[in-house]
């Protein structure tokens, strides 16, 4: 039914980027606790010794030694699981860093539900709302490796806080060479009026074959990455309940504080439009296979499908 | 082999530093107090290995999971379910019951081996290890095990709930003890010292923390991540009673939580000097395998080494 | 314009409620961090030294204990300011209690900008969007003194966690002796047709003013206190969206994660009407008079009075 | 009085050893290492009590505010302010300075003063600490206060924050050294205990932690909220050098942060026997005066125990 697609590791895209950036700017300082391997940090530890920080166990002081690097004039990268880079350290990320609006990158990855076996303290399913919830971060889930090389680029040269969100297992390539990122902005990845459906990390490859299916069933639908969830591209979510009537939002996470509510919060205002959303519904998740979890959440194509047509029923 | 429940104790009498007393291991009566015939020993050593067997069983079935940090532990946790601590398999809630907190989460397949060989659940439970539905989730989940204490799998957070739940045998008078399993990586958390200084103003002493100190985390050797020497010295001047023991010398084991019984007014800690995957040569000391399940191959080969 | 209204503290009314509810039950323990003095849990210690435990400064061990308590079979109030109740230990709440649903209440005071000279450190703007994000909490924001004392007694006999929020300084009372609070309920305070303001806490008062001037321009109002954040009333939301036509949100609070985008969430899945809000907008906040700060960020009766315009403007 | 500015040097030779050489206070080229003349003592004498007036002032104008953890700490940020730190008032932003960050930031009023004296900004904005739109916010905000290093408010971060900065020197070979300010109370956080374990892991000797220790939090002695003794001890377990000095007796103080720049390979903790609330009768060890205002009355009679 759906083309086959590359998949590759958005953890391994980092690292890789990492170097690159290690190579180009002796600013670049990078941080990890006791994850390297895991987060691929340990490609720039090995390069760049001198300018690697592995801090232990102890998520708190990472991101207070980043504070204090940044405030020196370093960019800091400072990585660990999804999970623990957020909730272990909210604080820090709000005093130490979100307050005084620090040059620190929080790389974040095995997001969402995708860590699978690992069962639900390694589950990330509220990271993207805590985030979300530090004025002055910008929150980036790329959608796969190529995006996710951009989007560290980015980070690396735009001053103030990030959250960028990456995954544990490989992931389908949705992103053609050559690919752009911007921040803020939305990318269209499909044209079509019937219905919208914006997407973001993993969840962009579902969006993607579920409205080719739709297609197949007469049902055109535009598709966005909205890669970046803050600061949010309102006027692509604006154009989107205007031209197409009817969206739909789709996120490895739980509905509560991420995509589906911010796009949901942009609607009401400009253009009440009939939403449906594929996300989690405040509930956690168990041990199992990735594509296991993804299908027993409905965070898959098909779950898109079943939401497209409920929401078009509730259509005007 | 030794069958698993055999080896518990239905209760045992707490208290007491009487070190002269014998008893038979299957005996209802046996204290945890007294030091062990050999016999005894020889049967828990039996049962560590066995445990052992589970670990690389269940994780090579899964296809994912910590043995290192398994296998390091392995004679403190036989040492407790086996001959310490008072408790009841099938009725895993009741009131009285010794506590044992499991701290280092991502050790969760050794608790479960331990719990179905106590007769908490089947053996053949074992093989559901990280399946979907199972309830022998990648991390302990207590409403979904009987006899997980804690729910874990983010470090740090056991000694915490250890004293939570040493507070409420004080409130409700009851003589029950709380042992808390930690890692010595994890004693980078900071939580860990925020317990580890109320624990001894609480005045807890029915309250014991075993760190597993294999001397390993994840990203290599504790003291090339994040030196946490002289760890002993570090539990000294928070104020608690510190042991340190080979941890895989049950008899050295048996002891320091003997000692720990009498010990008044603070709470012990018992650093056990273990090593990260032992019993299994390739993976001993081996930072790959802190959470790499082995291959069909290497699974075999442990079990060769186990046998 | 509009009347002077009793003013209370909700933290006091938590105080007493506690040493009532420790005399009629011993399996009450109360837990603090170093705050007693101003979260008023000092009057529980003072009756039941026994059953009080300072953990010192120390969030995360307070959270690990009251786990541990409630493991056992206590009933645990665990209080601190909002912003260290949450964002200090948001792990610890989520692995130690969310996740093995255990019988724990955070009571958190000195929630929102009204505490005012402190700064933005001691602002609690995100905390609801923290508790809104661990599964199986009930979170709850009480709309004076008298609500207050209500959930306390609600979260005593309601197994499960608790997240709830009150304020520093004395505020208006809103309810009637006698009020009966039901977790999950919106609590009607105000009938009208034109629109509804949804609102809690502190806001809820502020929405009484609003709906008595608006009424003066023959504009009416409904008012709904929905002091429970989680489970959310939808029925009552999408109530108000059918036969009102148009909505206001009002929080102490960022936009982002806190009620007015659970509303919004409700509102585009069924009754898709406009809506504005008035909250916080990604934005820290700054040294000030509590009544300063609201005013300047527009948490307020007229800040509610213009969005009511807004949105009417906008309503089909 | 003492003009706030005649006091600080623009920079200083840093290192050396050297306790006999004598210099002029208002000499630039002052080492900080020396043993101060008495004169010299006397001056810093007088600045710590004109900081002492402008913490009650401010915090009595404020009607909000922390008197009592501002007041035992004068002596510790005059030492600091005006003669330890190289820095440049008028270039906060200078990369060679030594770094100064107050953890325990409800001391806010106090870092504002000393920075006011030594010519940051101006002394009458003081007054407008804790208003809106003033620059002088509850507690620190690095983006809106020149000479103020780190925000604060939120306990037990800025030890970490230090080894940032700490780590930052070296990485750009940098010769300047950081000091932190931390309260005894704050030292139950377990971030402080995180970053206590990691300076020394990185062999930080130009960082020095002051603990400001007062024996008192906010719900009373912390003997009785949460005991830290033996805290000296603590910081020696963690691998610091820790020494302790009488925290009002400058002479003390200087020796020690003398001291601190001749330790090499680790940190220093330098432990500060202080009285909360120091120097206004009414206040000391009051538990009352740790976050409460002086009313007018209060204030009047501070000030002239102040004279
Ligand atoms: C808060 C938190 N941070 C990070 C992790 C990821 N993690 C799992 S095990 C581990 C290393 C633990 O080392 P140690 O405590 O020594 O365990 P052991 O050697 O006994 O396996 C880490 C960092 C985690 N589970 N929780
Ligand atoms: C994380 C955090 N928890 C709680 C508070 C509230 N608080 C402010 S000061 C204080 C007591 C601090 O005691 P100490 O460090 O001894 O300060 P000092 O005695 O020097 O004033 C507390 C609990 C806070 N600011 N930050
Ligand atoms: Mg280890
Ligand atoms: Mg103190």
């Amino acid at each position: 039914m759906v083309m086959a697609r590359r998949l590759a590791s958005t953890r391994e895209a980092y690292g890789k980027t990492l170097v690159e950036l290690g190579h180009e700017n002796p600013d670049i300082v990078v941080l990890d606790a006791d994850l390297s391997k895991s987060t691929r940090t340990n490609l720039f530890a090995a390069r760049f010794p001198q300018r690697f920080f592995d801090c232990g166990v102890a998520e708190q002081n990472m991101v207070g030694i980043s504070a204090g690097l940044a405030a020196s004039g370093k960019i800091v990268f400072a990585s660990s699981f999804a999970v623990f880079a957020t909730a272990r350290c909210f604080d820090q990320l709000r005093v130490s860093v979100a307050q005084p609006r620090l040059n620190v990158k929080i790389v974040a990855t095995h997001g969402g539900v995708t860590v699978g076996e690992d069962g639900f303290s390694h589950h990330a399913i509220e990271d993207l709302a805590l985030a979300c919830s530090l004025p002055g971060f910008a929150v980036v889930v790329p959608a796969d490796a190529v995006e996710t090389a951009e989007v560290i680029r980015a980070a690396s040269v735009t001053p103030g806080p990030f959250y960028i969100r990456l995954s544990r297992p490989d992931t389908p390539v949705v992103c053609e060479d050559g690919y752009c990122f911007s921040l803020g902005k939305a990318a269209s990845m499909r044209q079509g009026s019937d219905a919208t459906i914006i997407a973001n990390g993993l969840m962009v490859a579902e969006a993607l074959d579920a409205a080719e299916s739709l297609a197949g069933q007469g049902i055109e639908c535009r598709v966005l990455n909205m890669s970046t969830l803050k600061p949010l591209d309102e006027e692509a979510i604006v154009l989107a309940a205007r031209e197409t009537g009817a969206i739909v939002t789709a996120e490895e996470h739980l509905r509560q504080g991420g995509l589906g509510s911010g796009v949901a919060q942009v609607v009401v205002q400009h253009d009440p439009v009939p939403m449906s959303f594929v996300a989690l519904t405040d509930t956690y998740t168990h041990s199992g296979k990735p594509q296991e979890l993804l299908r027993q959440h409905g965070l898959t194509a098909d779950g898109i499908q079943s939401a497209i047509k409920s929401v078009l029923s509730r259509k005007g | 082999m030794v069958g698993g429940t055999e080896l518990v104790k239905e209760a045992h009498a707490g208290s007491s530093g009487n070190l002269s007393a014998s008893a038979v291991l299957s005996s209802a009566e046996a204290l945890p107090s007294m030091a062990p015939q050999d016999t005894e020993i020889e049967d828990l050593q039996r049962m560590a290995k066995n445990l052992r067997r589970h670990v690389i069983t269940m994780i090579a079935e899964a296809g994912s999971g910590h043995p290192g940090g398994s296998l390091s532990a392995v004679e403190i946790v036989t040492a407790l379910f086996f001959r310490v601590l008072r408790h009841r398999p099938l009725e895993p809630g009741w009131p009285g019951r010794d506590r044992f907190i499991l701290s280092k989460g991502h050790a969760a397949p050794l608790l479960y081996a331990a719990l179905a060989e106590c007769g908490y659940f089947d053996v053949a439970e074992l093989t559901s290890l990280r399946k979907l539905g199972s309830p022998l989730q990648g991390h302990t989940d207590r409403t979904r095990t009987p006899g997980v204490e804690m729910s874990s799998g983010s470090l740090g957070q056991g000694l915490s709930f250890g004293i939570g739940t040493a507070l409420a045998a004080r409130l409700d008078s009851q003589s029950y003890r709380v042992y808390v399993l930690l890692g010595d990586g994890e004693c980078d958390e900071g939580q860990v010292w925020e317990a580890a200084m109320a624990a001894p103003h609480f005045g807890l002493d029915n309250l014991v923390a075993i760190i597993d100190h294999n001397k390993q985390q994840i990203d290599g050797w504790n003291s090339e991540v994040m030196n946490t020497e002289p760890l002993a010295e570090k539990w000294r001047a928070f104020g608690w009673e510190v042991l340190e023991v080979d941890g895989h010398d049950i008899g050295q084991i048996l002891a320091a939580f003997n000692h720990a019984e009498g010990v008044k007014g603070r709470p012990t800690a018992i650093i056990a000097h273990t090593i990260k995957g032992k019993g299994v040569s390739f993976m001993e000391n081996n930072p790959d395998f802190h959470g790499m399940a082995p291959t069909r191959e290497q699974a075999a080969k442990a079990l060769e080494e186990l046998a």
